[in-house]
């Protein structure tokens, strides 16, 4: 049974989310505006007697997430862009030695020192790679204070489940915003075997060992295995594209445009939508919520829709996840695009005037 | 109601971010969809301090408020900045123990109140918001007395209780204001 | 003969100044709120400055002039 | 009656965003003033770092560069090698350079690049709301130490003064602060020789500034300052730790060979 | 005039060409397969007064440039995929600053510490942004080591001009391999006014000084600030693409498929098309030298070519420049991919396989 | 005739991939014999770094994990917070630990995380082929200072084990060295007490072997011996730098006293 | 010729790579397109070397070598490493004086001397190879003498001149042998 | 009574053990080559051998066992 509704931060109902999930092990370092995560940690993870550690820096962080995730632990961190990006040489490191770890961006505006106000301008890094090697992070965009909590905890589940690195790609609005959550009597925890954890041999009562020495490593100086090592992880990756795709779609059935946006835009086309209805033109959205692996599927089949007749990809940057958006499309329906950039959101009417300009234009 | 949009504006330290929970709480009281979305931008170290609260009976879109139903403004730096973002018909509530200016819109609902005075009066800043936040409830009714105490005892902890006699107080000698 | 004077509104109220001063002629004018919403130093006694700079070289927001 | 304290040209003029009470100001106003008086204003080059100060550079008249969270000594090492005769110096917090930065710092102390790091020592990060920092006290309760500070748990705080002081490459490292007029004006005169010791060409100049944070130690300015003077200084004692010996007059001389030069031996 | 062709080692000719170009300040952090680029200025640099510096990491290293590039010198470093992640802060904060500089990056196998053969695993973290924020570098990919030569110089000309980061993209083939080079007797180096630099007010005669004081910096605070700055970047990137895409285009006149392949790739690739002609297939390829800006229009003019059926992609990772094939085919024609992990090169025979494949399974 | 040395079930089996005379494999049997010997093979995890001894969790018989150049200390907090009772080390070359990992290793000896780390200082990158090291020695040719390590121009050897005596959660600090049957002993005997000052919890424990390269140094293993005896010991004395005070006893006694359930107080 | 690929192989010091660069060299002289590749894999510790030349007409594809035309080897692990990766037709040189065993394929041409031997008889483990490449010049064509001693002039500093003579008389007797 | 043996294809020939054994009875043999290339360390005086693990304890590559 669901529990009462409270009003809480995003940031904090991160943390707590964890926690429910069985999440013991914070390592993390301050930076706007993700640090009510750590204040939360700093003081629930004393009291619950599990580990907080504040890190001399992101890349200690992460490395930390390394060694708790190695010896068989859920275990997070969580940082805002700049931090991120310190945290690509780990995060690729966790990717090669396959191990579980739950990572969060509270992604703010950049490049470099840039801004502390909402952006979704770290698209491409957390869903292409921003570390090197050919890897994928599974990436979840909640849209809601609520989904924040709910996909926290699937994200431990998830990281477990593939042995992956599973990254809650939120933006300022969300983690500074306060929402009611309803949290759960009990989590829906699934419990995986780590037989492969590096918690010690172990000794039988003989003296002799409960097993072999297990190892945790990213580095196959052999090519050859290597090419093995790689093409494990890319099968595990297509499974998880067949396996783990999450959406939302809205009014497809008679949209003329879609909408593909995620997290606070998507909020905000929401209220589009119910906008351009009043003028007669009928929007719908695909949200998608597991950036990676994408709704490629989803998009494409809209985009074969006959009543369908244009996308409009709105998003906090220059343009990133449209490419994901016109590699389904394929060519199928032109793509337009709507994007803020430096912190600022978009209004519903700068959308709504778009909307409204490929309705009319002719174009649609 | 679908996205009522409140914006509460002031120095720091005067109680304005914990004016806005108390009115998210009350309307979430009400079983309204509410967010409370505080400002932590550039203006952060110098002093002011604002939040935005929107309250709806739909999934809320954008907490950030461009536009709002309601300004509450406790100083004059605030009520230059935001008397421009109150929509046509909207409300701009206005701290006359602080703020010497005039409204110079003419489309809006201007409500005055000397609510630095009556946190004088209470002996702690924090009322003056909340007696704000009486002509809030008094004069668009997003969210009633009723619900604005009940949330108060739900939200202040146990030890705490004792206080919500004199936010009531306050309340209620702000909505007698409008 | 000494002068301190303020460039008021940079005052941020801190009160380092005053604890500085070893005359005892500075305060926070707790009547007024500069533009920036403090209550701003003043001088009660401009006569008594000495000129030492001492209110000057501890204030933080370089809010003081002080003349000899 | 002339004027015997006022703005240093070496400052641009806008106001500080520093919280009240704040003592970033007072450092910042004294490098300034240095700069002016030593005449190096329109030679240096400064580096701001991330923390409260990051936009520091909006308040030196000289040139400056914000770099990133922590590498602000590696950034000047890239300045000081291409400028080998004009100034650098690095602005940085305690969670900017014994932090983040640590491997940074050390290093460019070891190399004994001729550079000079100006740090303040606030025992907390400022910026980001007051989480602990590496200069944290025992038992201090930050947002990030709610319980205070556990050595058990967070560990002991840094010397960073007394740590730099042990590498060859660092030539003078003392640490000041700046409570009062007598200290404000020796923290000056440490400003001033870590200047002199980079001109003579003798390597890493270090200066730490115990600083306080009435916002995040949650105290009247006031009260920062006896806290400073009560908690910190006991902990962080004040004093010359390398360089003792090498006066401004041999400083001096140094500079002046330079100039006419000579090769200077350290 | 050119001067006699030389043997030399890729990584050593890197070194040469920057110096040059002109470039007096290396900064760097060892690692396989880069090193001699390293061990090349260690010497030189020392030898012509420039400025060599092993810095204690890659984020050092990277930070130094930073600053060399502030006082408005012609700066780079260089490293192989892990160090090159762990610059990626730093190269947000390049992008944020505008600050022109030169990174090469002689790609290993990855994720993690992986392997120490060739690869092309971090061309997503390269074009797309490894770091936070929207921005772009320009990524040059030699083929050759008479390209490694002539784009390195070239790669000083562009940051000039646009205050941009170039990367060059190598792998462990082009920085191991020897092969001939021809130097010239004079670069073309191009010199930019840089009137922003932080080198110093400087005084006049009078004492005053000579300009106000210049800053260098990433962080806009207001929203609307860095919004205006980041159109700024966003416009000076599509500057970049509309001057700088450069490619080589063969035999697409009577091509029936056309490979598209970048550096090592496009070598084995134009061998391939030999032996297919041969087999009576024809074969075009379009090789990308600028992966950033990439030739988009190339491409899709290609694609709409009636002669061309197919397009094939090679590469040595598992299909990342392939996206933006697709992009620019929009479609049109269907995409094959063959790609080689872990540090091993596709064979001529494989690719020829593949080639056969596509044209005899009808697929064409 | 009963065997008195032999490979040991510390080991793998496995051959060592390092050069011929490298001691780096003296240094992986020290440690593997002592752990056997202490019965703590079962109940430990060993982090790898990067360098030549990337690869030595195919060496160590016990759980291993490699972690990322530098960050060593980081993944091995990582590792003993989450299990407190087992005992975990890293082992670290000097270019890892000094260089890239320089603010893992003072943070983790800061902290006093209850590790053990293991520190192969050979004045030289090996892995990557001889570049210079954060304690290349001065004068001392290597790639990346072809013409000797200059100290204005270079900047000057970290002597680590100095360094981090200095961090007051560094419990234990020594130098050894693998040059002979008595300093090979000496070694097993800190490897053994830094273990010890783990299990009895005191704090971070930290052993600096001194140990050669042949290859980068250019040198005959023999050679290699004598420049490690003439050139790096005036440079890296050999001894205890912190804890020297502590016994074997003493430390027994308060493992068996923390094995009983009592509250140790250090 | 297109893409003629040579392996050189054996252990590290034994002039393995150098020998590789003088014969690319050599090939260069002679207007070709030519490639030199390390191994820098996994065995670099482990005492084993070898290297990919291609010598061409045309640009050069890969640079490393899959299927060799010429497989020279130096020791025993090398060729039990690559003997099979020799093109039908091709060639492979075996150094006698450290390879106990014998070829097993029949359709490559292999070619046997005692390299060791004449490093020994000239003093300097460097000489076996260059006697090497004085066989793969007489048995492929792939360069000639003549190039081979321009290059040698090209190469070497000055101060080394000296020691072209007996490379010169270390390769002839190797192409005696073919 | 002791004996020495040697795991001869683990040996790089280092000559490490032939310095440390303090009885002068190892030498590597300059005749052979082991699998991995190198000349092994060999025992020229099996019966002088006296256990005292020197050898056993300087080598790096854990090549010797002692008994005695
Ligand atoms: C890579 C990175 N990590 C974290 C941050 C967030 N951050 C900004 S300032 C700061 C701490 C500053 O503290 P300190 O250096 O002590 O300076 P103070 O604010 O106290 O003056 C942090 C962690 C950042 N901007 N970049
Ligand atoms: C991030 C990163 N940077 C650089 C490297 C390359 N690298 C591998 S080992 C090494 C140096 C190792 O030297 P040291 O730690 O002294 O160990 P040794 O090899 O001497 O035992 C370097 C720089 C890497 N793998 N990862
Ligand atoms: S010290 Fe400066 S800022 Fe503080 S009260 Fe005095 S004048 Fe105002
Ligand atoms: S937060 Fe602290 S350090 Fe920052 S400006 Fe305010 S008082 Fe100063
Ligand atoms: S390179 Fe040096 S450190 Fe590495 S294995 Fe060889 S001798 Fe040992
Ligand atoms: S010490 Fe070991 S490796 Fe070296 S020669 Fe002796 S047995 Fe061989």
């Amino acid at each position: 049974m669901a529990q009462k509704r409270l009003l809480m931060k995003g940031n904090e109902v991160i943390a707590e989310a964890a926690i429910r999930a069985g999440c013991r092990n914070y390592f993390g370092y301050p930076i706007t505006p993700q640090t009510e995560v750590m204040h939360y940690m700093a003081k629930k993870m004393v009291q619950i007697g599990g580990n907080f550690v504040q890190a001399e820096s992101e890349l200690a962080a992460i490395n930390m997430v390394y060694g708790a995730a190695s010896a068989g632990f859920r275990a997070m961190t969580s940082s805002s862009s700049p931090g991120i990006s310190l945290k690509q040489e780990g995060i690729s490191y966790i990717a090669g030695a396959e191990l579980p770890a739950v990572v969060v961006n509270i992604v703010r505006a950049g490049p470099g020192l840039g801004g502390i106000l909402p952006a979704q301008g770290d698209y491409f890094q957390a869903t292409k790679g921003g570390g090197h090697g050919d890897y994928r992070n599974i990436v979840i965009a909640p849209a809601s204070v609520q989904e924040l909590y709910e996909l926290t905890v699937e994200a431990f589940n998830l990281a477990d489940k593939y042995r992956n690195l599973v990254m809650i790609l939120g933006d300022g609005t969300l983690g500074q915003m306060m929402e009611p959550v309803a949290f759960r009597d009990e989590e829906p925890i699934v419990t995986y075997e780590k037989p492969w954890a590096t918690n010690g041999r172990g000794y039988n009562d003989d003296g002799s060992y409960k097993r072999e020495h297990n190892t945790i490593t990213s580095i196959y100086i052999d090519p050859d295995v290597l090419e093995v090592k790689n093409n494990e992880l890319q099968a595990k990756y297509e499974l998880i594209r067949q396996n783990e795709v999450r959406y939302e779609a809205i009014g497809l059935e008679d949209a003329e445009i879609v909408i593909t946006a995620f997290s606070t835009c998507s909020r905000i086309s929401r209220n589009v939508i119910r906008q351009a209805a009043e003028l007669g033109i009928k929007v719908g959205m695909i949200r998608p919520i597991t950036l990676w692996p994408f709704p490629t599927q989803a998009i494409a089949d809209a985009a074969a829709m006959p009543n369908v007749k244009a996308f409009l990809d709105v998003e906090l940057n220059a343009g990133q996840m449209i490419e994901d958006v016109k590699l389904a499309v394929n060519g199928a329906k032109p793509v337009y695009f709507h994007g803020r950039l430096g912190g600022n959101l978009p209004t519903q009417k700068e959308i709504l005037d778009k909307i409204v300009a490929i309705h009319e234009g002719g174009k649609v | 109601m679908i996205d009522f949009s409140i914006i509460l504006a002031g120095f720091g330290g005067q109680g304005i971010l914990s004016a806005g929970k108390f009115a998210a709480e009350a309307a979430l009281y009400e079983g309204k969809e509410v967010s409370w979305f505080p400002s932590y931008g550039p203006e952060m170290r110098g002093g002011t301090a604002n939040c935005s609260v929107v309250i709806s009976d739909e999934p809320i879109g954008s907490p950030v408020v461009n536009d709002a139903d309601v300004v509450i403004c406790c100083n004059q730096p605030s009520m230059e900045k935001f008397e421009a973002s109150i929509k046509p018909g909207g409300y701009l509530i206005v701290d006359t123990g602080m703020i010497k200016i005039k409204a110079t819109r003419t489309d809006i609902n201007v409500i005055e109140l000397d609510a630095s005075g009556i946190a004088d009066e209470f002996g702690a800043m924090a009322y003056g918001p909340i007696s704000m936040l009486g002509c809030l409830s008094k004069a668009t009714g997003c969210f009633s007395r009723e619900s604005f105490e009940k949330s108060l005892y739900e939200v202040l902890p146990e030890r705490r209780h004792k206080m919500i006699p004199g936010n009531l107080a306050a309340f209620d000698k702000g909505a007698a204001a409008v | 003969m000494a002068n301190v004077s303020f460039n008021e509104d940079l005052c941020k109220g801190c009160g380092l100044c005053v604890n500085a001063c070893p005359k005892g002629i500075l305060q926070l004018d707790k009547e007024r709120l500069n533009a920036k919403g403090y209550h701003p130093v003043t001088c009660t006694d401009k006569d008594a400055c000495i000129g030492c700079t001492q209110c000057a070289t501890t204030c933080p927001d370089v809010v003081i002039t002080v003349e000899r | 009656m002339a004027i015997v304290f006022e703005k240093t040209e070496g400052l641009t003029g806008k106001p500080f965003h520093y919280c009240p009470g704040c003592t970033h100001g007072i450092a910042h106003r004294l490098i300034a003033e240095s700069m002016v008086e030593m005449g190096i204003l329109g030679t240096t080059v400064g580096v701001a770092s991330v923390g409260c100060s990051y936009n520091s550079y909006e308040y030196f008249n000289c040139d400056m560069v914000q770099a990133a969270h922590g590498r602000a000594p590696a950034v000047a090492t890239g300045i000081k090698r291409t400028l080998k005769d004009k100034t650098v110096f690095t602005y940085q917090g305690d969670g900017d350079l014994a932090s983040i930065g640590c491997a940074e710092i050390v290093h460019a102390a070891a190399r004994g690049e001729k550079i000079c790091v100006f740090f303040i020592n606030n025992a907390v990060y400022g910026m980001t709301s007051g989480q602990m920092a590496p200069t944290t006290l025992l038992g201090q309760v930050t947002t990030t130490s709610p319980f205070g500070r556990d050595a058990s748990y967070q560990g002991y705080p840094i010397n960073v003064a007394e740590l730099l002081s042990n590498l060859t490459g660092a030539a003078y490292v003392e640490r000041v602060c700046m409570t009062d007029f007598k200290n404000i004006n020796n923290a000056k005169k440490a400003i001033k020789k870590a200047f002199k010791v980079q001109q003579a060409g003798l390597g890493f100049a270090f200066v730490e500034f115990l600083s306080t944070c009435p916002t995040n130690w949650g105290k009247a300015p006031l009260d920062a300052m006896d806290w400073l003077k009560e908690k910190m200084i006991p902990q962080y004692p004040l004093g010359c730790f390398k360089g003792e010996d090498i006066t401004v007059q041999a400083l001096d001389e140094m500079i002046a060979a330079k100039a006419a030069g000579e090769e200077v031996k350290a």
